[in-house]
């Protein structure tokens, strides 16, 4: 589709970054692109990321927002470090954003947006259009709105409403840019405003427009194609982490022919698990918005002695909230799922942001000796397995599970490989009828479970509670020894999990110079980071925990493989801390707590340092 | 709602295998005997009965009764309790709490569950103190209330529990009192007859931290001045010769020595209906010469959110289709390799 | 108490140099600029001003005033202020909340802070939806809100703020309305004037994800209809053409059409005083054909719990002497080596 | 004043154990005797012991209460392990309570509670006054409550009333057979009851009849004496933990010259400090109770930000209702004195029982990375120190400190020589007052404590939060590197704290085969064990920490000196876990959670074990 002038050139693989102000649409151009990008056969990886929760002044720093895109015809992990192209409608944007670009990068920027009084908000003195800003860049300036404006001139729409569509110009630029058709967008587009026929021709009009505008940019010869991936066979769709989460919950439900209840209150990153659970309800899912993460807790304890598939998510602040109930409900071994989309801590911290930092809290933010099962997800799609597993082993085992997921993995996205439904593992959920044999805290050997025996079931009458429990009969009880003896069963419970999930197996050579150990959402940057030195010559293998209580069995084994180890983790230092105490390994950590995922490239280094140093 | 029960349930039924533990004199004696009595009575299956409970004295009360029961964490019943009813709506859900226990830190709980209507029972027994810690004042504590945290006295002003839930939204509101047991028992019952969320505040007698709280109305000397019992489309009468009654004055309800002029007739009937008389009768709580309440201040039909729920997952069924897995995973864009 | 100030602070004094971060067009701006307009002229120092919030749009008020601030955590702001209260009786202590940080998750400690009568002033920014997490229906959402996580519809009934307040034992309850810059001004300087726990609901529009949730109540066409101006002395009048007036038959508050037979000296004169009045006019918020009254509901001087509180350390010193540490330590059993 | 026919012998060290029903006024007895023994000047250590909470029914085995206390000459550490002496009021007394009294003890039994219904309510088939279950004790029994109701013959009393002076009988009983004086006791009737006369009638004949009474008993040819024990000159007094923890608050607040605002809502076994301090308000000291735990340290950040000295304590699962609000504490910097006294979990797990169980979530129990100080009292009247030294270091440092008190030490008493308040170390806290240099999050050199800038103080207006803070003006502030800072100088803070604490020094030799290293409550154990090795010829030091996190600055170096470390606690191996991970040394635990301290035999025995192993 470009004209005679220019060239197509083939690439392996794109990073690309839209940034603009909070009310620029940012978000939406991103996901657009990238669903086009998915449709289209790349591999890719996104990182959205935008501003804490509520709206910052027009045209500040603190209102930036930006959606990042990293695709290829290869496997990719992460949406990746530098950018090949940055689009910033404003000088906010292009300030906190310039930095990434690499060099001979290109910036779109919106030139219209280039008022003084954006200037000043973004902190140039200078307009940088005006300076040597861009020396070592490739600078295209468009006035994006003003183009947008004359093509939309004959539609009867106030110029404000119709600015409101420059994102739309600036993503078919881009779609021309990497020879991409528009119709994943036009479909879109014409589907979210059916009720409005006029913001769907200037919508589309601006697509259109930024799109054939791209032919007549002197500056650029060349456009771009990102040739297909290679994926193996199967149906794709691309996938957020929070929407895979809630499938996740959805399909562990049926195969364990349960009904879903989940009970919780908003936060960010986690609300979107429950707005999308709440579209599920012809689904039999039952979700209960709660007056604090507390009721919400306590409602899925409760949902779950009588006998639903229970859950609850939230983020670190709420998580600690529950600690109280969380307790209760490892006391009376009820099944139930706790999500902790974790974000930038302590406190409030940063809300919008991605951190690791609620290991600990997952491990130990309760009184007592409060063993839980800890499961984490590492990337978007992996959330639906993790989550359909947590399920799994809550009601196999009668256990609440702890899920790590955090915004990183929540709110990026990536092609996911849909499975079937039959495929799934049956999930086998057995409550009891029989009021012969009966003991409310007997433990089924192997998985230890406990009966679970619900409210409505003749015969099966009985109390549980807080307070410490006797083995088998579960009654009340305050003698020594048995409180001693469940304290050990009850860590057993956890550890007896170990017997029910695969061995550790790291990627890259079984023994070796250096294993870089992860967990969570840093698998991306971490396999990059691993591949690039192997590529390098150099012995280092990547092991990623799904499993963090209990680790794999074989855990300190693979350890002892490796001369070093290499932990990274968005924290300073949590999951280091467990596997010193356990294995006496003297694990090292690449800490960063930024609120930002590591870039393969800090991976990199880090590994170099350690197989060299 | 439960269904209708076939066989014949005994008091013994619900008799649990647990010895109470209550101090001798406890009013929580008589509260466990009346609920013991009514159960039976109510038609609904043994196993359908859920017995939630917080921390505190009262919340012992799962242990006593041969139900299913859930002895949680301190004021967090009415959520565990609205988890298990929206799990089961068939189940009977009973939350035992005290003053401590349900409006000092589970006061939240209690609100939230009240206004939201969900169909259970909260039976909340009263004492104005914290028995199981052995004696702090509670939000139910009179000003300047003598205990081990308040040696000088207390500074802080009580709930009026009535009122608390009417102020909430709830919709089945009722009093009454551990010495009276066909009072009692006859407004447990009622509550359970109710469809809706039914808050009884039960005044019982803490004998070791608090003795004689209530003595004036439970005592006979006393009782026929402080008690007025009402009773649906029955005049507001009280008194021991029932020679007073309760009349309104522009908004103040105010006693009425009956007379030969000004007789029965004039006295205020009872409606439980009336929500603005609710609120009204609801103050007359310990409150000057005025008698307290004891009864069925208020009740009113409004949909319970249980049902509203199963309405709603149904009309997403008739509205979308029964879900189906495969399709919703699979979601409207995808690829195929 | 604050005591009276010296020199003369403006409205420029309050503003902060933080940029302020509500969408354009939110109702928070005017509640912001009231108060900036009312703080000068309350004769309070500066220095002695503290502003506590939990989280939400509205939580983020301190920032922009240029006083003491507190944004502490979700719900738990009444509990801050308390303690900051307590520990300096001196400050005039404000809270600023949301209907979802002060009425869900919050909703415990706003009625003990209320039934405990500490002098210290709520500002409850009533947007009916969670404005910072992008829109789920909050406590005080209409049934069948449909929202983020409410598709179908939400299922339960709200709470009616003033009712809950005066269910509490609050001693000053008044609603005023983002877009009534003067009337809202006035009720912020009545609720400071007041001794005592004052609660003060602000109808206030969130035009990003609640979009006219009072457009009844504050546009041209339909306010005089829908507001019940409350005036203390005053008869309850409302209308385009001050046609209306409120009357009290039997328990139940009705619209009288005024005409020269029943005229305004049928109609009820607002006593703020009247607390069964209070609780019948607060029923009337949104229901039915009740205009919806603002301005100050209820009005009482009871002692406070901070006033209380320095009395009894006081007397606790008279009786006792001011404590000796050394005697203290050493207590009455001791012996020496 | 024992008779002609009676000898008297000396003791170096015995134990006793009171024992009946929950209603026989037992913790009472317990506390006479104390006083006494502490007025007579015998070194002593005490161990109550009480049902949870609830009354249980009269007779039963859960229903009973008991009160150990062990008295010396020399110094001890522990209540003791097994009895010399058991008195126990009734058969269920007996029952639970038999197996401690070591052979050929005395038991002495109350004959009267050895009803049909009381045995078997006890679980006694045959009466054990009957068959062979005292052959190797030394068994005396008395009808105590008839004694007592005929020497109170005279009185206008119901008889069940004068059966409550039962206890006052055993205790002279004891009087006599340890050669005390009743004094003390009669001081104490006299007062409690001042306004009941015929109560102090009762309660001293009864007390005078038990100690006569003594005389008569054929099988007691022996009474004994404990001399005094050698105490360092000074001004003693008994004190219980929660006691002394209170007295240790009002002095840092005097010694501050600061108010004390104390904000916490009741639970066992902290609420006594909240009584305590109730009592005090002559002190300037106001507590609020507050309507749950979260609002009471709400409360307290609130008081401290206005410029009290703020304290909040709970037991366990209240703790973990803090858990938000201390990471708002940990993210303003405002100093805070939290103190959770222990007692068995998980969850309401054994609310009367003592355990050591939230060390882990004392560290770790918020989300994000939230460090706070943790120290622990190691005996009663350490409660004193350590509870001085939070506040200390709350205030002078501008940061939340974790005290972890528990059960044992709460509850039990010991001798204290009472300090002088001029003696006591000065606590510097400087409020801000010049706004010229003032920046909210401006840090000093060493404390790393930012300004108290309090509101009330001209022209230092400023506003504080949870979200991520700007270094240096306090400002919300969203930077990547910013937030890294922040994190790490959050750390840094507890970290600098290691400056102003003294180095750890083991009790024994600097360096050998076994280091014994404890924290909190079990330090009597593993004192008594340690000293029993020591002299058994081990090579065996103790090193106890009050100091947890930041650890002593040389603590590495320490634990380095010897060949095997032993950490002893009362959890699954919390300390342990810590030491591990940090200093990667193959610490082994001994761990008992069963609701009591360690025996001293128990330390030892591992001890032993470890040390010939
Ligand atoms: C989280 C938590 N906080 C505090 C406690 C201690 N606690 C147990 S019951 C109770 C108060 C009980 O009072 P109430 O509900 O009136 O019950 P009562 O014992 O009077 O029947 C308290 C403070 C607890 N168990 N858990
Ligand atoms: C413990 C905790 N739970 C949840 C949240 C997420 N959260 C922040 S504000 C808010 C609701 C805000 O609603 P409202 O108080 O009405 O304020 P508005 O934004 O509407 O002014 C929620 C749920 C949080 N910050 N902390
Ligand atoms: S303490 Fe009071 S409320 Fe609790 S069992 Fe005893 S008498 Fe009953
Ligand atoms: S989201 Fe709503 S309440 Fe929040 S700032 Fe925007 S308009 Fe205001
Ligand atoms: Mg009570
Ligand atoms: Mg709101």
């Amino acid at each position: 589709m470009s004209d005679q002038n220019k060239t197509v050139e083939e690439l392996d693989v794109v990073t690309i970054r839209f940034a603009g102000d909070s009310g620029d649409g940012m978000q939406l151009t991103g996901t657009q692109f990238t669903d086009n990008t998915a449709l289209f056969g790349n591999d890719l990886s996104t990182l959205p990321d935008y501003p804490a929760e509520i709206r910052a002044p027009a045209g500040s720093l603190a209102g930036v927002s930006s959606f990042q895109l990293q695709f290829s015809n290869q496997e990719i992990h992460t949406p990746g470090d530098d950018l090949d192209v940055l689009v910033a409608m404003n000088p906010a944007a292009l300030k906190v954003h310039l930095a990434d670009l690499q060099e001979n990068g290109m910036v779109m920027v919106n030139t219209a947006n280039f008022s003084k009084k954006n200037l000043k908000l973004a902190g140039y003195e200078v307009s940088p259009l005006e300076d040597n800003t861009f020396d070592n860049y490739r600078l295209i300036e468009v006035d994006m709105t003003k183009l947008v404006a004359t093509a939309l001139e004959n539609l009867d729409m106030s110029p404000k409403l119709k600015a409101r569509s420059t994102n739309m110009f600036a993503l078919g630029l881009l779609y021309w840019l990497y020879e991409r058709d528009m119709d994943s967008s036009i479909n879109f587009i014409t589907k979210k405003f059916a009720k409005k026929p006029e913001i769907i021709t200037a919508n589309v009009k601006a697509l259109k427009t930024g799109y054939f505008y791209g032919e007549t940019i002197e500056a650029i010869k060349t456009t771009y194609r990102v040739p297909k991936a290679e994926f193996s066979k199967g149906t794709y769709r691309n996938i957020m982490g929070n929407h895979a989460a809630a499938l996740g919950l959805v399909a562990a439900a049926e195969k364990a022919g349960l009904n879903l209840f989940y009970g919780g209150y908003p936060i960010t990153p986690a609300s979107d698990i429950l707005h999308y659970l709440a579209n599920f309800k012809n689904f039999g899912i039952k979700t209960f918005q709660a007056e604090d993460e507390i009721a919400g807790v306590c409602s899925a304890i409760g949902a779950s002695f009588a006998g639903d598939l229970a859950v609850t998510a939230s983020s670190g602040p709420g998580i600690a909230l529950k600690g109280e109930a969380l307790g209760l409900a490892v006391m009376t071994e009820l099944p139930l799922v706790v999500i902790n989309v974790q974000r930038g801590g302590p406190s409030t911290g940063l809300p919008t942001k991605t951190e690791q930092s609620d290991l600990f809290q997952a491990m130990y933010g309760r009184n007592g000796e409060c063993p839980m099962v800890v499961v984490a997800p590492a990337t978007p799609s992996d959330c639906f397995n993790v989550l359909f597993e947590a399920c799994k082993i809550a009601l196999e085992h009668m256990i609440p599970v702890m899920v790590l997921s955090d915004g990183y993995v929540a709110n990026g996205s990536e092609p996911w490989m849909i499975p079937t439904v039959d495929d799934l593992p049956q999930i086998k959920v057995t409550k009891a009828t029989d009021p012969e044999s009966f003991m409310p805290y007997s433990h089924a050997e192997g998985t230890v479970a406990r009966p679970w025996a619900v409210p409505g079931t003749p015969g099966l009458e009985h109390r549980i509670g807080g307070l410490e429990k006797e083995d088998q009969t579960g009654n009340v009880n305050y003698d020594p020894d048995n409180h001693h003896y469940m304290n050990l069963h009850r860590q057993n419970k956890v550890d007896a999990i170990a017997n029910y999930i695969p061995e550790a197996k790291a990627y890259g050579d079984d023994s070796g110079e250096l294993l870089v150990l992860g967990w969570g959402g840093t698998h991306g940057a971490i396999r990059s980071s691993v591949e690039r030195a192997q590529k390098a010559g150099h012995s280092v293998s990547h092991l990623h925990l799904r499993h963090i209580n209990p680790f794999p069995k074989n855990l300190g084994e693979v350890l002892s493989n490796y001369k070093k180890v290499l932990i990274p983790e968005l924290n300073l230092g949590q999951l280091s801390t467990m596997i010193r105490a356990k294995f006496l390994v003297d694990a090292q950590g690449l800490n960063k707590v930024a609120g930002k995922p590591f870039t393969t490239t800090e991976v990199y280094n880090k590994i170099l340092q350690m197989v060299k140093g | 709602m439960a269904e209708v029960l076939e066989t014949t349930l005994t008091r013994k039924d619900f008799v649990s295998d647990q010895e109470v533990r209550w101090c001798p004199g406890c009013g929580d004696y008589a509260i466990l005997a009346a609920v013991q009595k009514v159960f039976p009575e109510l038609g609904v299956k043994k196993e359908n009965f859920l017995i939630v409970s917080g921390i505190g004295c009262s919340s012992r009360f799962p242990y006593y009764m041969d139900t299913y029961g859930f002895h949680s964490i301190h004021g967090r019943a009415p959520a565990f309790a609205s988890g298990a009813k929206l799990a089961n709506p068939d189940l009977s859900v009973w939350i035992v709490t005290g003053d401590g226990d349900g409006m000092s830190i589970g006061g939240n709980h209690l609100i939230h569950v009240l206004r939201r209507n969900l169909d259970l029972n909260i039976l909340m027994f009263n004492n104005r103190i914290y028995g199981l810690t052995k004696g702090q004042y509670s939000p139910t504590s009179e000003l300047g209330k003598v205990t081990k945290s308040t040696p000088m006295g207390s500074l802080d002003h009580p709930f009026n529990p009535p009122s608390l839930a009417l102020g909430s939204g709830a919709t089945f509101v009722a009093r009454t009192i551990d010495r009276e047991l066909k009072h009692m028992a006859s407004i447990i019952k009622e509550s359970h007859s109710h469809k809706g969320g039914s808050f009884v505040e039960i005044y019982q007698n803490c004998n070791i931290f608090n003795d004689g709280a209530f003595a004036d109305m439970t005592e006979k000397e006393t009782k026929m001045e402080t008690q007025l019992i009402l009773e649906q489309g029955q005049p507001m009468i009280f008194g021991k010769d029932k020679d007073k009654g309760i009349v309104l004055i522009g908004s103040q309800l105010t006693v009425l020595q009956l007379s030969e002029d000004r007789n029965v007739d004039d006295v205020l009937v009872h409606n439980s209906g009336d929500k603005n008389m609710a609120r009204l009768l609801a103050g007359m709580t310990y409150n000057g010469d005025l008698p307290t309440p004891i009864g069925v201040l208020y009740k009113e039909e409004r949909a319970t959110y249980d049902e509203m729920m199963t309405a709603q997952l149904q009309s997403a069924i008739d509205s979308k289709g029964p879900g189906d897995l495969d399709a919703l995973i699979k979601g409207s864009n995808t690829w195929t390799v």
